[in-house]
């Protein structure tokens, strides 16, 4: 067997120093903040652009996700933009000419009690009527498109269902953001790393420039695309926000050959599961329950989440858990996004995508070009406003989104 | 196959007996106390893998947990799917084979039992090397308890074998002193493989015979990370042959294993380690053809062999080349202190030049390196160092500590600086690959396209290259690649830093970390004090959080449908009773009860008169129905609340926030009784004349004994709570006794309705029975977006009282606004068509194309026995103007239900039948 | 569950005894009618008193779980009520809201390790440690009355399963 | 895992505990008084700062008692209690 890794281009990017001034200061280099600078240049033809990144490109919760791609969402607001999302993904290799290794293997989300089931099949049908190639999967069904799957009734929490989506999948984090990255520095775009911002400059209720580690620039509009750093940053600008970041820990075990064939999840037993295209198992699990910056969880989290995978999956024993890590994912209140304008003039907010970030990555980054290019929401970003918290007029996707991702 | 490399005398292996092993189909014979590794290798085989891109033969470049090549799979006796050869344990009946870098996992048997224990200690060591004994030795002697943990077979590290030398001996005799005092625990093969928040210190346990693997979970109150250091490569070309190994490995097998990797041997080394090994295999009667010291210029440029090394290309610092025949390479390009434990517990670490290595860059308040892993070189100062951090760690913990007797060692001439030497210059233009990590095959090649592609991060380089990410996480190959990098880039090494260390530092099966929580021990199984009787009757059972709850009791023959039917049926006409036992019980305490109530619940909860009840509802903050449930005053300064099931703890932390958080000045205790009592629902036009039966004592007639109210009694002779309250619009009594006479009064009022035709029902007919009446479910009929006024429960929604938990919310722009979701019924045009449970309800008989507008969606559906007609409760954008209209329900097959929308109370709207 | 099903310690369920749930805030009157009434002051956080009729538990700042041999709930309930009179405080009958289980043997701490993280050494939790915490996934509270002999209180619901969980965890130790 | 200190019971294991967030946060005096957009802050708005934050929480396993805390949401270290 060999590795299905492909070849990286020679080239990907410049590594400029920043200049005084930018239109566009995008504030985050990861996925979401790379795929608005693409857009913003590819869409709107806005090129005088820099995107500061703290650390390395991507290196956030793009290189920490368990990177599954999908639409299922219950809300009309939610799976419209995720389904927009899910067509971009669908023809993004050929978009950015760059191999991302988007797998549409499908995504089963199992139920295991009556009220899981009554959720999922409400889901599904909601999904078909907004055009989502969603199915109710009997056990037995699941366990066709999923052989390793336990679906014996004699378990704790047997399985009794699923809902499926065979258009879903996962893609390659790291070829993703290096696929727009790329891009957006063949642009002229500039890709600046080790650039910490430290202050935003705010004049008469309208931002001018940002602060930073490698010195002022000043911008003609600042966009913040930092997830779990949002709230400290827009801080700088006196705004606080419904978001709350907390760790979210993912793992992969050792290279195993080939096992499992699609992507499961389980909200109520707190586990999702994909196979990576090296052959590690990637997997997640709930949130941790406290606020944390440090990029670290609780190993109960992990011990809890090894055990539920071992009931789904009995085969996956004496596979070795190789890596732990944690990512630091901005929650809301409603489990869904905040994007758009801010009470600050040209100041952009990209965040609160809790768990959901990595499949929204190039419809968040379409809209949000284009909020920021015209000043106004996207049609399909706008119900995700700050102001809904005020109406009361949330998106409430705890049953889809509360747990994964 | 006989064992030619192995020497007459010497290592920690019982030669007095003979382990046979089968190996790629091959049988092979080695001693209890070798590794796979070391079996193979004296048996004069290094081939034992395959790469993974490449498909190259590899061998065995070290002895331990480190090792990037050797993969195999174990088949028997404990299988596991891919480990390192040189941590395999032989075994009479070993059975494996060799691997390509991937496992392969099958569901064969599991004999392996897995388990976690916790241990407290005030120092933990880890590693039982030199620093490690001396560390572990000196807090043990201070009193301190002391958890000592090992990876190897039995403690001595890098002394193993070595039992001529004092230190050798110091090391048997500190070992066992420690294994006999009370308070230190010694793990052997035990991994620490992660330390996380507040010194809490993860270690894997392994154990044969019958084989077990344990997670330690120790929460230690110093730590001391000994846990030696991983001797480096140096990138050349053909640097992965079988036959290649690391210096200090080849001393290893030599010491611990009597075991000589070849015959005619060459060196290759930048620093002076190595010639430790040279020493050791020229006394043990080996040949060292050549030692290259890179100090020298003397450099390995390329090397040949199809299975194994046959001969090295060597040049020299005069340019000069030559070809030296040899089985064996040894290399050593300098070593990497073992600070994954050290790094995980967020301390820093330092480049040292002097070293080519990251080393720890001083101590934290509770974590220390010792001995290598620090840094520290050399036997003395190795026992130095970890004595020394024994003695810092009591003194952490304020324990005085006393010096304790180290053994003496040859005095080590002094050093001559290591030279740093990442790759051989001319490594990148060989004809052969240089690996910088032979586990991903990847080359120096490969780090030099990462740089020009714009890499300037470790991180990236190891994402671009996947140096790193195999099993070995990149021990032998990390500091390599940044060394590469540094140098392409121009840039120092110090300033780019090393990858992250993520833990776990070594490998851990899935089941070891999951332990216990298994099967039937994944989650508990809570069942109620009648469960057996249920289970008895053959009812099928419903998972409602952890509780299982009877569901229906289906007589022999019986489908779900019938029995539900026939369950309804028994309720409407005759009596039934059920197990609502999981109800979550709240007792209410305290003169300032009332004024607690009224501020939570919706509805006004001060007015009640005692021996009364009414129904509550609990709204969030955010005006969202949370649970509901019956308040029946039982005193003046005492109430007893019902919650649902699911939501019988979260209510009770929930009402303990506001008290404890909020209102601190309001005098009230509340008390969890939910197991305290078991509650029977008694329902049914019968249920007068069968509690009449069982409750002497007590006037059952509907003027003594009014709805919604609550005596106190004897039934069946126990003492009891009898409630006139009705989930089903029946007449019907909820009967509370202590948990444990449920069954005699369960059996009792069984026995007394035999003549009314007495039915058990379980939770799909209560839920039946209810949504005939119009009676939400909180959890089913409501998704955390709904008000008590979409549910048409403003009845419940006090208009007196200034505030509740809540009410602000229900003034919010959205809670206000037409064309909320409200509850109603549903009537399928198809008496017969049962409507699916979560269906969308749209408002045109034919479905439009994408996306299509939804009205709402179906929450409960039901074939009613009463009405003899199907129906469902739904949430409808302005259903309760809808009611009268058609809408529509589109199905799986493609056509669509059409459904008269209609008022939720469908059956006795008038409410006739409460009182009997 | 019978002994013989457990490796190196006795489990034995003590049935029906009195419990009772005793709230009254610390220092106030009614604690000192409390303390008054059993002869005893009540216990320090995390520790539990032998009074002359029952042992009193320490739960909470403001709460106390009052064990008695079996029947003694009116007796007890009617002398604590009389001492607090009027004073704000509750005494609440729980007799059937927790399983006592009596553990007896040398291996009882070595079991218990493997799934409560307490620290069971007696010299952190010496004979009168009263604790409320995580037996592997159910909630108890764990009396040390020896270093050999530990009382769990448990909820009904639980039982099984936690007694499961001690069977699973003695064998193969 | 961390370790968190109950104030009455000590040092526990976190899993013995649940978050209640930022502390301080006070149910307002007169919620009508408020207008939607004070009363939509105080429902959904919180601080979230990296480094010391005083939060809430209650040991749910243990004796029930809910408390506020300093915690550095970097390092996890527990700083103080703030009873």
């Amino acid at each position: 067997m060999t590795d299905a890794v492909p070849r990286m281009p020679g080239f990907l990017w410049r590594n400029p120093d920043p200049r005084r001034s930018y239109d566009v200061v995008i504030v985050g280099g990861g996925g979401h903040g790379l795929a608005t600078a693409y857009y913003l240049a590819k869409n709107h033809g806005i090129t005088n652009v820099a995107v500061l990144e703290k650390g390395w490109l991507a290196g956030g919760n793009m290189a920490r996700n368990t990177t599954i791609i999908r639409s299922n969402y219950l809300w009309d607001e939610s799976s419209r933009i995720y389904e927009h999302s899910l067509k971009l993904w669908e023809g993004l290799e050929d978009d950015l000419g760059f191999p991302i290794l988007f797998s549409q293997r499908g995504v089963l989300n199992l139920a295991h009690s009556l009220a899981d089931v009554r959720e999922s099949k409400r889901r599904v049908y909601a999904n078909r009527l907004n055009g989502i190639d969603a199915q109710w999967l009997e056990p037995a069904e699941a366990a066709e498109v999923c052989p390793i799957l336990n679906v014996s009734p004699g378990t704790r929490y047997p399985v009794l269902g699923a809902t499926y989506q065979p258009r879903a999948g996962i893609a390659k984090h790291d070829y993703v953001a290096w696929g727009f990255a790329r891009r957006a520095d063949s642009y002229g775009i500039d890709l600046i790393q080790d650039c910490e911002v430290t202050g935003l400059d705010v004049r008469h209720g309208r931002v001018t420039g940002v602060r930073t580690t490698r010195g002022p620039i000043t911008a003609g509009k600042v966009a913040l695309a930092a997830a779990g750093h949002t709230s400290v940053l827009a801080g700088m600008a006196g705004l606080t926000l419904p978001v709350q970041s907390h760790p979210l820990q993912a793992l992969v075990s050792e290279l195993l050959e080939p096992v499992h064939p699609t992507v499961v999840m389980s909200n109520a037993v707190h586990v999702y599961v994909s196979q990576a295209h090296k052959g590690e198992l990637v997997m997640g699990a709930g949130i941790d329950g406290y606020n944390g910056y440090g990029q670290r969880g609780s190993f109960h989290v992990i011990e809890r989440q090894m055990a539920a995978a071992l009931e789904l999956f009995p085969v996956f024993a004496r596979a070795r858990l190789l890596r732990t890590w944690a990512g630091i994912v901005d929650t809301t209140p409603d489990a869904s996004p905040i994007v758009g304008l801010t009470p600050v003039e040209d100041l952009y907010l990209n965040c609160g995508w809790g768990t959901g970030g990595f499949k929204a990555t190039p419809r968040a980054g379409w809209c949000f070009a284009h909020t920021i290019a015209t000043g106004r929401p996207h049609e399909i970003s706008a119900p995700f406003t700050l102001d809904r918290f005020t109406t009361g007029a949330l998106v409430d996707e705890h049953g889809a989104a509360g747990v994964a991702h | 196959m006989t064992a030619a490399f192995r020497l007459p005398s010497g290592g920690v292996i019982d030669r007095s007996r003979t382990t046979r092993f089968t190996f790629d189909g091959t049988a092979y014979a080695g001693h209890p106390g070798d590794t796979l590794a070391s079996a193979l290798l004296a048996c004069g085989r290094h081939h034992v893998a395959t790469s993974i891109s490449l498909g190259r033969p590899r061998g065995i470049l070290t002895a331990g947990p480190e090792e990037p090549c050797a993969l195999v799979r174990v088949d028997a006796p404990y299988a596991e799917p891919m480990v390192t050869a040189t941590t395999v344990e032989l075994r009479d009946g070993l059975v494996a084979a060799g691997l390509a870098g991937r496992g392969r996992l099958t569901g064969a048997p599991d004999p392996a039992r897995y388990d976690s224990v916790h241990a407290h200690c005030d120092v933990l060591v880890v590693g039982a090397g030199p620093a490690g004994l001396a560390a572990a030795l000196t807090a043990a002697r201070a009193g301190a308890r002391v958890v000592l943990a090992d990876d190897q077979p039995r403690p001595g590290g890098s002394l193993l074998g070595d039992d001529a030398s004092p230190a050798g001996r110091w090391a048997a005799e500190a070992a066992a002193e420690l294994a006999a005092l009370p308070d230190v625990r010694v793990l052997t093969r035990t991994t620490a493989f992660g330390h996380y928040d507040d010194n809490l210190v993860l270690a894997l346990q392994a154990r044969q015979d019958p084989p077990a693997r344990r997670v330690w979970r120790i929460r230690a109150r110093q730590v001391v990370v000994a846990a030696g250091a991983h001797e480096r490569p140096v990138a050349f070309g053909g640097n992965d042959r079988p036959g290649i190994m690391l210096a200090g490995a080849a001393r290893v097998y030599l010491r611990r294993y009597g075991v000589l990797p070849g015959r005619a041997i060459t060196v290759f080394t930048t620093n002076d380690s190595a010639y430790d090994t040279v020493r050791d295999l020229e006394r043990a009667g080996a040949q060292v053809v050549a030692v290259l010291d890179a100090r020298d210029g003397d450099l390995v440029t390329g090397t040949s062999g199809t299975e194994r090394i046959t001969s090295v290309r060597a040049v020299a610092a005069d340019g000069s080349r030559r070809d030296i025949e040899t089985d064996t390479l040894l290399v050593s390009g300098g070593w990497n202190p073992a600070a994954q434990l050290f790094s995980q517990a967020r301390g820093r670490l330092r480049y040292d030049a002097g070293l080519g290595a990251f080393v720890p860059a001083g101590p934290l308040p509770a974590v220390r390196a010792a001995g290598s892993a620090n840094g520290v070189f050399g036997l003395g100062g190795c026992l130095a160092d970890g004595a020394g951090a024994g003695t810092r760690a009591l003194e952490a913990l304020a324990r005085s500590a006393h010096p304790v007797p180290l053994p003496p060692v040859p005095r080590e001439d002094g050093p001559r600086p290591a030279r740093v030497l990442w790759s051989v210059p001319d490594a990148g233009g060989a004809d052969e690959p240089a690996f910088v990590d032979l586990a991903r095959d990847a080359t120096v090649a490969d780090v030099l396209r990462a740089a020009g592609a714009g890499m300037r991060s470790v991180e990236h380089v190891k994402r671009y290259t996947t140096i790193g990410t195999a099993h070995d996480q990149g021990k032998t190959s990390g500091v390599l690649a940044a060394g590469i990098t540094a140098g392409a880039l121009g840039t120092d090494i110090a300033s780019l830093g090393t990858t992250t260390f993520r833990p776990p530092q070594a490998p851990v099966p899935f089941a070891a970390l999951a332990g216990r929580d298994r099967g039937p021990l994944f989650d508990p199984v809570r069942v109620t004090a009648l469960h057996s009787w249920h289970v008895c009757r053959g009812a099928k059972f419903e998972n409602v959080g952890q509780w299982k709850r009877p569901w229906y009791y289906p007589r022999p023959g019986e489908d779900m449908e019938t029995a539900v039917l026939r369950e309804c049926r028994a309720v409407r006409t005759g009596v039934g009773l059920m197990d609502g036992s999981t109800l979550g019980k709240i007792n209410v305490q305290g003169p300032d009860s009332a004024e607690f109530l009224d501020r939570v619940y919706t509805g006004m909860m001060s007015t009640l008169k005692t021996g009364s009840a009414r129904y509550g509802v609990l709204c969030g903050a955010d005006g969202m129905v949370l649970d509901d449930g019956t308040v029946t005053r039982t005193g003046t300064d005492e109430y007893l609340l019902t919650t649902t099931t699911g939501n019988a703890a979260l209510v009770l932390d929930w009402l303990e926030e506001w008290l404890q958080t909020e209102w601190t000045g309001l005098r009230v205790h509340l008390t969890s009784v939910t197991e305290h009592w078991a509650t029977i629902p008694l329902a049914g036009p019968r249920s007068r004349d069968v509690l009449a039966a069982v409750a002497p004592d007590l006037d059952v007639s509907n003027e003594a004994f009014g709805f919604m109210t609550s005596k106190e009694t004897a039934v069946a002779g126990v003492p009891a709570r009898v409630s006139r309250i009705s989930f089903s619009g029946e007449l019907a009594y909820e009967v509370s006794v202590v948990a444990w006479e449920a069954i005699a009064v369960w059996e009792a009022l069984l026995k007394a309705g035999v003549a009314y035709g007495i039915t058990p029902y379980g939770t799909e007919a209560m839920h039946v029975l209810r949504a005939e009446k119009g009676y939400p479910v909180i959890g089913q009929d409501t998704d955390g977006t709904v008000t008590p006024q979409d549910l048409g429960l403003s009845w419940a929604v006090s208009k007196k009282k200034p505030d509740f938990v809540g009410k602000r919310s229900f003034a919010r722009a959205d809670s206000t606004r037409p064309g909320r979701k409200q509850l109603v019924a549903l009537l399928p045009a198809d008496t017969g068509r049962l409507l699916p449970e979560g269906a969308a309800l749209i408002g045109t008989p034919a479905v439009p194309a994408p996306p299509v507008p939804m009205l709402g969606h179906v929450t409960s559906s039901y074939r009613s026995a009463a009405l003899d007609r199907t129906f469902a409760l739904a949430l409808v954008r302005s259903g309760r103007d809808r009611i009268g209209q058609t809408l529509y329900v589109p199905l799986d097959d493609g056509s669509v239900a059409p459904v008269t929308v209609a008022d939720p109370v469908l059956y006795d709207k008038e409410g006739a039948r409460r009182d009997g | 569950m019978t002994a013989d099903a457990l490796n190196g310690f006795h489990l034995e369920e003590l049935p029906f005894l009195t419990q009772l749930s005793l709230r009254a805030g610390p220092g106030g009157p009614a604690a000192a009618a409390v303390e008054t009434a059993l002869g005893d002051p009540l216990p320090a956080p995390c520790t539990l008193t032998r009074a002359r009729d029952a042992d009193v538990l320490w739960l909470g700042p403001d709460e106390f779980l009052l064990l008695a041999p079996p029947g003694r709930q009116p007796y007890l309930a009617h002398e604590l009520r009389k001492a607090i009179g009027p004073e704000f405080a509750s005494v609440t009958d729980v007799s059937a809201q927790r399983t006592t289980l009596d553990l007896s043997g040398p291996g009882v701490t070595g079991v218990l390790a493997r799934g409560c993280a307490i620290d069971l050494d007696p010299r952190v939790s010496p004979p009168g440690t009263c604790v409320q915490t995580l037996l592997a996934r159910a909630g108890v509270i764990l009396v040390v009355d020896d270093p050999g002999r530990i009382r769990l209180l448990v909820r009904p619901s639980c039982a099984p399963y936690l007694t499961d969980w001690l069977a699973d965890a003695s064998a193969g130790a | 895992m961390q370790l968190l200190t109950c104030p009455w019971c000590g040092d526990r294991e976190e899993a013995e505990f649940r978050y209640g967030g930022q502390a301080g946060v006070p149910y307002p005096a007169d919620p009508r008084a408020l207008s939607d957009a004070e009363w939509g802050r105080y429902l959904f708005v919180r601080d979230n700062p990296a480094g010391p934050f005083a939060e809430r929480w209650v040991h749910s396993a243990g004796c029930r008692r809910w408390f506020t805390a300093v915690r550095d949401t970097v390092t996890h270290e527990f700083l103080r209690e703030a009873p």
